[in-house]
């Protein structure tokens, strides 16, 4: 019985986590979020795919490592402490999951290889399956799609686009198809992207497991709703630690402030609710790998848990910084806005609590 | 209780209100706007397009003519001349609110410099500077904080040495707000090293102009809201610049502190937010639900709204407390920088959570409800929680001045 | 303009207070609760009597005080703050205010004046008007009531009941009625009587003026619910006080308890949250007594929101005492009691946020 | 990631679910139960009538001889002589609470008094004490608290002095359960009043039924909890009723003191509780609606459900971490008390907001839910908050040991 990351896990963690501490400073992160160095972008995009990270979820028998949704979460983990400003929920593991667990043969054959080889990168987008605003949505009808798609992830350069109708069936659609207008929003956090498509008359190539069986569907948003959290917990984790070696430096009336009841009890209440959030999540990991029956459960119990627990580490972490968690400076705010977004991706809180009731069925 | 002002105010009731309908739509001419964010903090919606147009100053004149600003203000500096009246204070207030017809300018040099010197300043100085300031004409901005005095304010370790009859300034400021448009600065030197902390300080006027200041923009998490650094190398100011005596400069600055810090988080403000967020959530949907109908929103709403409702039937509480005399309300103003600015911050992030993904927008991104307001404000009240006083200092103030409570005990050694 | 308590109410409370602080100890209290000294429980009843706390809303004509809600309130506030172990909300309040907005002309002769000579009391039992549970409720028909009422309160040798049907028709019963049963239910707070009533063809005077008019018994709610919260009010007042006395007296680690930050920022957090409170509960009895359109939803979020803070001063003013107020020894556990009872009476904070939804118009 | 036990255990697995299998539904011979809030403090469901009685006795001497209890205590001190084996005691937990088939006797003894003797006791002490407290015929209670020493436990002023070969002792204790009940107590006194307040401490064992004892019931809250005051008057009991030596009182007691803190709130109980909830919320109703269908509640559930499944995953992991060496947890283990005490009162305080009025329920009320369980066990947790360390006391030592932040520094007056 071991109940953690495993020994590789923790070593691919670290990693990326080493990989981000080396190559990905607040200078390098605010370039990127601010557009000021493509280059440097690409490098760095590039470092982290060396690493592998887009080939972990692809079935050995595709070329990938073949490794579960915990891998990933490692990863993300690592990504999120390091406000990695890379795609990756969205493209190296939403997207291989629903082509692996919905796809033809044929599809398997011919995307999973390019996933793995980097060829190919999609951006998915699965907000109106989840909970549409602006009356937006896709209909998919005689392989046409049409409508609007808003906030779709990683989908800066995608080659296609992993999308799903209000049913839950899943389908990809070609860029460079003249129905399909692409627009780019500006969310807080910018070291990720951020589209909104609009679509008419879009040749859409369905993902055939997903036609008759809507389970598909919510098995790709679990996935990605528990990598969110992973992020979360990872951005959480780190302003943990930096407020906790930045309250042991900074002094104040002749004292380091870490040495204040009010700021020792502040880092003790951030660390004290965020250290089982590590166990709740890979113990969703591990669910979606192994236990489906409970994975639903755990995936939305996790994401909505963590998400509270990341947006109080947000605020109080930032206040342990005093002024200089609220300037530029530090970059402080970098982690900040990355556990805004994701707090929202997919569902926040209260949604995604009452799916959680839906799926026990307490909501008749 | 008696919610009524008094017959007596029935006519300057009536005289604010012809004065609104008169002036309801007036807009400024040729102004950039371009920090449209202050709306938002303030809670007042976007004002509207209008075939009213004056200039900023022309307005400040006729609000000050009128009596609606600088009421209180001798004539001889430029003000109204009359006597301070709170309950006129509050009808202009709520009038003007009403028919969105704009206030006079704020900034630190109306709202902190004027009564700063109007206590402790030399008759000339009040000459000097008060009606260039009244009439918008002599832009101010502070300079307390610094890098390494932040809740320790006191700590600050700008050098301001009397060398041939001039302050002679070296240093640094930080959280400057306003720094690049400013005339003047008023800030905290320390002229007497050999003081202890609190008595070694000094209150200095500074022109901007003054070569040797160099002020650099600092970015803060909303990328927007404008502070500034700013350095001081050998910047000479005549020694009469100085307000009151070497080392009171700690007492002049905390006579107004006070005032600033209430002010961080007015409760109308609050309400205005409030009543933005219920129309916001009557108009968005999920999946064509109107947000104010999901239940969960719906029940985090009326959390908000009564802490809001709270707070503006306390602010009226202490608005009687001034009046009347007998009234001691002194632990409830202690609280209001506290209290305040984490309601404010809550109310924002009640407002981004409905809004979900839509609410993650910032800048000049499509769908963006609000121009992005909600984050803005959201980080905004969380640097305010921060500033002025963290809310950690806060609790320690509330305790040790409200509540009695023990100071912490002295320290043998920094650790 | 003047916002807050007249001299004239500062001074009743002022009454009520110095009457408990010099009859009530926490000895007495405890005696009470036990029911272990019946003749004592009635001294303290007549002591407060007499201080005309139950003649207060009755108007002038029938022999009354003649005051509003808010003078209510300014007792309610010092019953609270000294866990007075008597009837007022019910008997003293709902009561007499039920019986002038509603009753006949007779009604109010026949039953006002006995409020202020006290020769008659009354039990008020509207729980089931707000929230029925277990399925009671009350059924009237022909002049006759038929069912169950949960939760009555100042019922101990009540003259009459004032209840109500679902529909807000207000009418009294006799005690005496053969087809009525008591039952006793005890709370954790037995500063205060808690029946069951069962009624079986039992006679009813209805209160003519509530039969076509539902915003009389919502009337009667608003104020039940305002000196609930004033009540609730004035017993975290005092829990704070004790704490902050508390913590300036007691030493552990060489320093008083209350020098340490984390003490020190409980009780600030205390008070900055109930501060707010007394000018919200002020506001809206005065708005009861004069505003009535703004009178409901003030009176809701006030029960709701003191409610929640309430509960949190009980929390951490019984954390100041540390282990001292766990003990029955302090004593202060009445007063959390007290807390604990006023927040579900006449609705809990979840169930009054809803009306006070319904009441804007919110949930359509 | 590896949930399952290994092989090595399916034998034992089977061998646990038989023995459950044969003693379902067993129960206790002729003992009072009359403080049946144990249950819901431990989360498990009332125990229903049934066929099979034995005495405890006979219970635990039989648990003890198939090694499900006592497992790792040499035989000649009365225990099963086995190797610890936390998979083991998982799996006996598990399959006991699956199948409702009682444990064996707790309490101060068994958990606390005997890893104490079997690290520090002296030989003789083992074979005098361990056999009869594992077999339930020796009871023991703790004596660390006093009025004074609560918080800084360290302060303890109960006095000991050797004189004529016998410590006689002076004092008083508190929060003293089962003083009553008790044979022997475990007492922390100070026998070196010149030494550091530290190192001034001895582990001394009394009697109950020495003179000079007198235990007061010490009423609390809840009115039902059961803890005491304990008075010492010229107590005398031999010098070697002294565990270690004179002055190491406080290490001895420190060596098992956070075993007590984390059992305070088992996850396990935590999510019995959790599920009785849920039951109660689908079964009672508001105008014929069942609670689980009113959403505030719902959400609120959700929310609690959320943090109690976070727990137990938690607890899995601190498990494994004992298993594996390699896995460094130590910041999660000190993190169970507070975490798990402010669940459960908050989980219970739920209990009591979706039940309403009939939440308010005590005693032998009609109506009552759970035997009132969901009040006394709120309030028995808020003293769990304060007792065993306060919350305050275990932010101080996550944020020192855990996080490596500095401590208080020292002052140099007492205020």
């Amino acid at each position: 019985m071991f109940f953690g990351l495993s020994e590789e896990q923790e070593q691919f963690q670290d990693y990326v986590k080493k990989f981000l501490a080396d190559n990905v400073t607040v200078d390098e992160i605010r370039k990127i979020a601010n557009g000021e160095d493509e280059a440097l972008a690409k490098e760095i995009y590039s470092g982290l795919i060396n690493l592998g990270i887009n080939a972990l979820l692809v079935p050995e028998e595709h070329g990938g490592l073949g490794a579960g949704l915990l891998s990933a979460v490692a990863v993300a983990q690592g990504l999120g402490s390091g406000v990695g400003p890379i795609p990756f929920a969205g493209a190296y593991v939403m997207a291989p999951i629903a082509i692996n667990l919905a796809g033809s043969d044929e599809q398997k054959a011919k995307y999973l290889p390019q996933i793995v080889s980097n060829e190919t990168k999609f951006g998915v987008g699965l907000s109106e399956y989840v909970a549409a605003r602006e009356d937006a949505g896709i209909d998919l009808a005689s392989g046409k799609a049409n409508g609007k798609a808003l906030f779709v992830i990683d989908g800066d350069e995608a080659d296609y686009f992993l999308l799903s109708n209000k049913g839950g069936v899943l389908f990809l659609v070609d860029p460079k198809d003249k129905g399909l207008e692409i627009t780019k929003l500006t969310s807080v956090d910018k070291t990720r992207s951020y589209l909104e498509l609009n679509l008419k008359n879009v040749a859409a190539e369905v993902l055939p497991g997903s036609e008759n069986n809507p389970e598909i569907a919510k098995k790709v948003l679990d996935a990605g709703r528990i990598i969110f959290a992973a992020d979360s917990l990872g951005a959480s984790e780190t302003m943990i630690e930096k407020a906790v070696s930045y309250a042991k430096e900074r002094k104040q009336f002749n004292r380091v402030i870490g040495s204040f009841q009010a700021v020792k009890h502040m880092c003790a209440e951030m660390a004290s609710d965020l250290e089982p959030c590590y166990a709740m999540l890979w113990q969703a990991a591990h669910s979606f790998d192994h236990e489906p029956d409970e994975a639903r459960l755990q995936a939305c119990q996790a994401k909505s848990h963590i998400s509270e627990v990341a947006k109080m580490v947000s605020k109080k972490a930032t206040e342990v910084h005093g002024g200089m968690g609220f300037t530029d400076l530090l970059g402080l705010h970098y982690w900040f806005k990355r556990i805004g977004l994701n707090r929202q991706l997919l569902g926040g809180p209260e949604l995604i609590r009452e799916e959680a009731a839906e799926i026990q069925g307490f909501n008749q | 209780m008696d919610l009524n002002y008094g017959a007596e105010y029935e006519d300057f009731h009536k005289e604010v209100q012809a004065f609104c309908k008169e002036y309801q739509g007036v807009s400024f001419k040729s102004e950039s706007n371009d920090n449209n964010m202050s709306d938002a903090l303030s809670g007042s919606s976007a004002t509207k397009k209008s075939k009213k147009e004056v200039t900023r100053s022309e307005w400040q004149q006729i609000l000050i003519e009128k009596g609606y600003i600088a009421r209180a203000i001798p004539k001889e500096y430029g003000g109204y001349g009359g006597e301070t009246d709170i309950i006129k204070s509050r009808i202009i207030a709520t009038e003007f609110s009403k028919a969105k017809v704009p206030g006079g300018m704020g900034g630190q040099g109306i709202d902190m410099l004027v009564p700063t010197l109007l206590e402790w300043g030399s008759e000339e100085q009040k000459q000097k500077y008060i009606r260039p300031t009244l009439h918008g004409e002599m832009i101010w901005c502070q300079g307390y904080s610094e890098p390494n005095a932040g809740s320790d304010l006191a700590s600050l370790q700008t050098k301001g040495e009397l060398i041939d009859g001039n302050w002679v300034i070296n240093g640094q400021k930080i959280w400057t707000s306003t720094a690049q448009y400013s005339q003047m600065m008023f800030c905290l030197v320390r002229t007497e090293p050999q003081a202890p902390k609190h008595s070694g300080i000094s209150f200095i006027l500074i022109p901007m102009d003054t070569p040797g200041i160099e002020i650099r923009p600092l970015v803060d998490m909303t990328l927007k809201a404008g502070f500034n650094e700013v350095f001081f190398d050998d910047v000479t100011v005549p020694e009469e610049n100085i307000v009151a005596k070497r080392g009171e400069g700690w007492s002049v600055a905390n006579s107004v502190l006070g005032h600033e810090r209430g002010s961080l988080a007015d409760p109308n403000a609050t309400m205005n937010r409030l009543n933005t967020l219920i129309n916001m959530m009557k108009e968005q949907t999920i999946d064509g639900r109107r947000l104010i109908d999901i239940p969960s929103y719906r029940d985090r709403l009326m959390q908000v709204q009564g802490k809001v409702m709270a707070s503006q039937a306390h602010s009226l509480r202490l608005l009687s407390s001034k009046i009347n005399p007998g009234q001691n309300v002194k632990l409830g103003g202690m609280i209001q920088k506290l209290v305040g600015t984490e309601l404010r911050h809550e109310l924002e992030g009640l407002a981004i959570d409905v809004l979900g993904e839509i609410g993650t927008l910032y800048e000049d991104s499509p769908y963006l409800k609000e121009d992005g307001s909600f984050q803005f404000t959201y980080m905004y009240f969380l640097g305010l929680i921060i500033g002025g006083g963290t809310n950690q200092i806060q609790k320690n103030i509330i305790s040790e001045r409200g509540l009695g409570m023990p100071k912490e005990p002295k320290i043998t050694e920094a650790s």
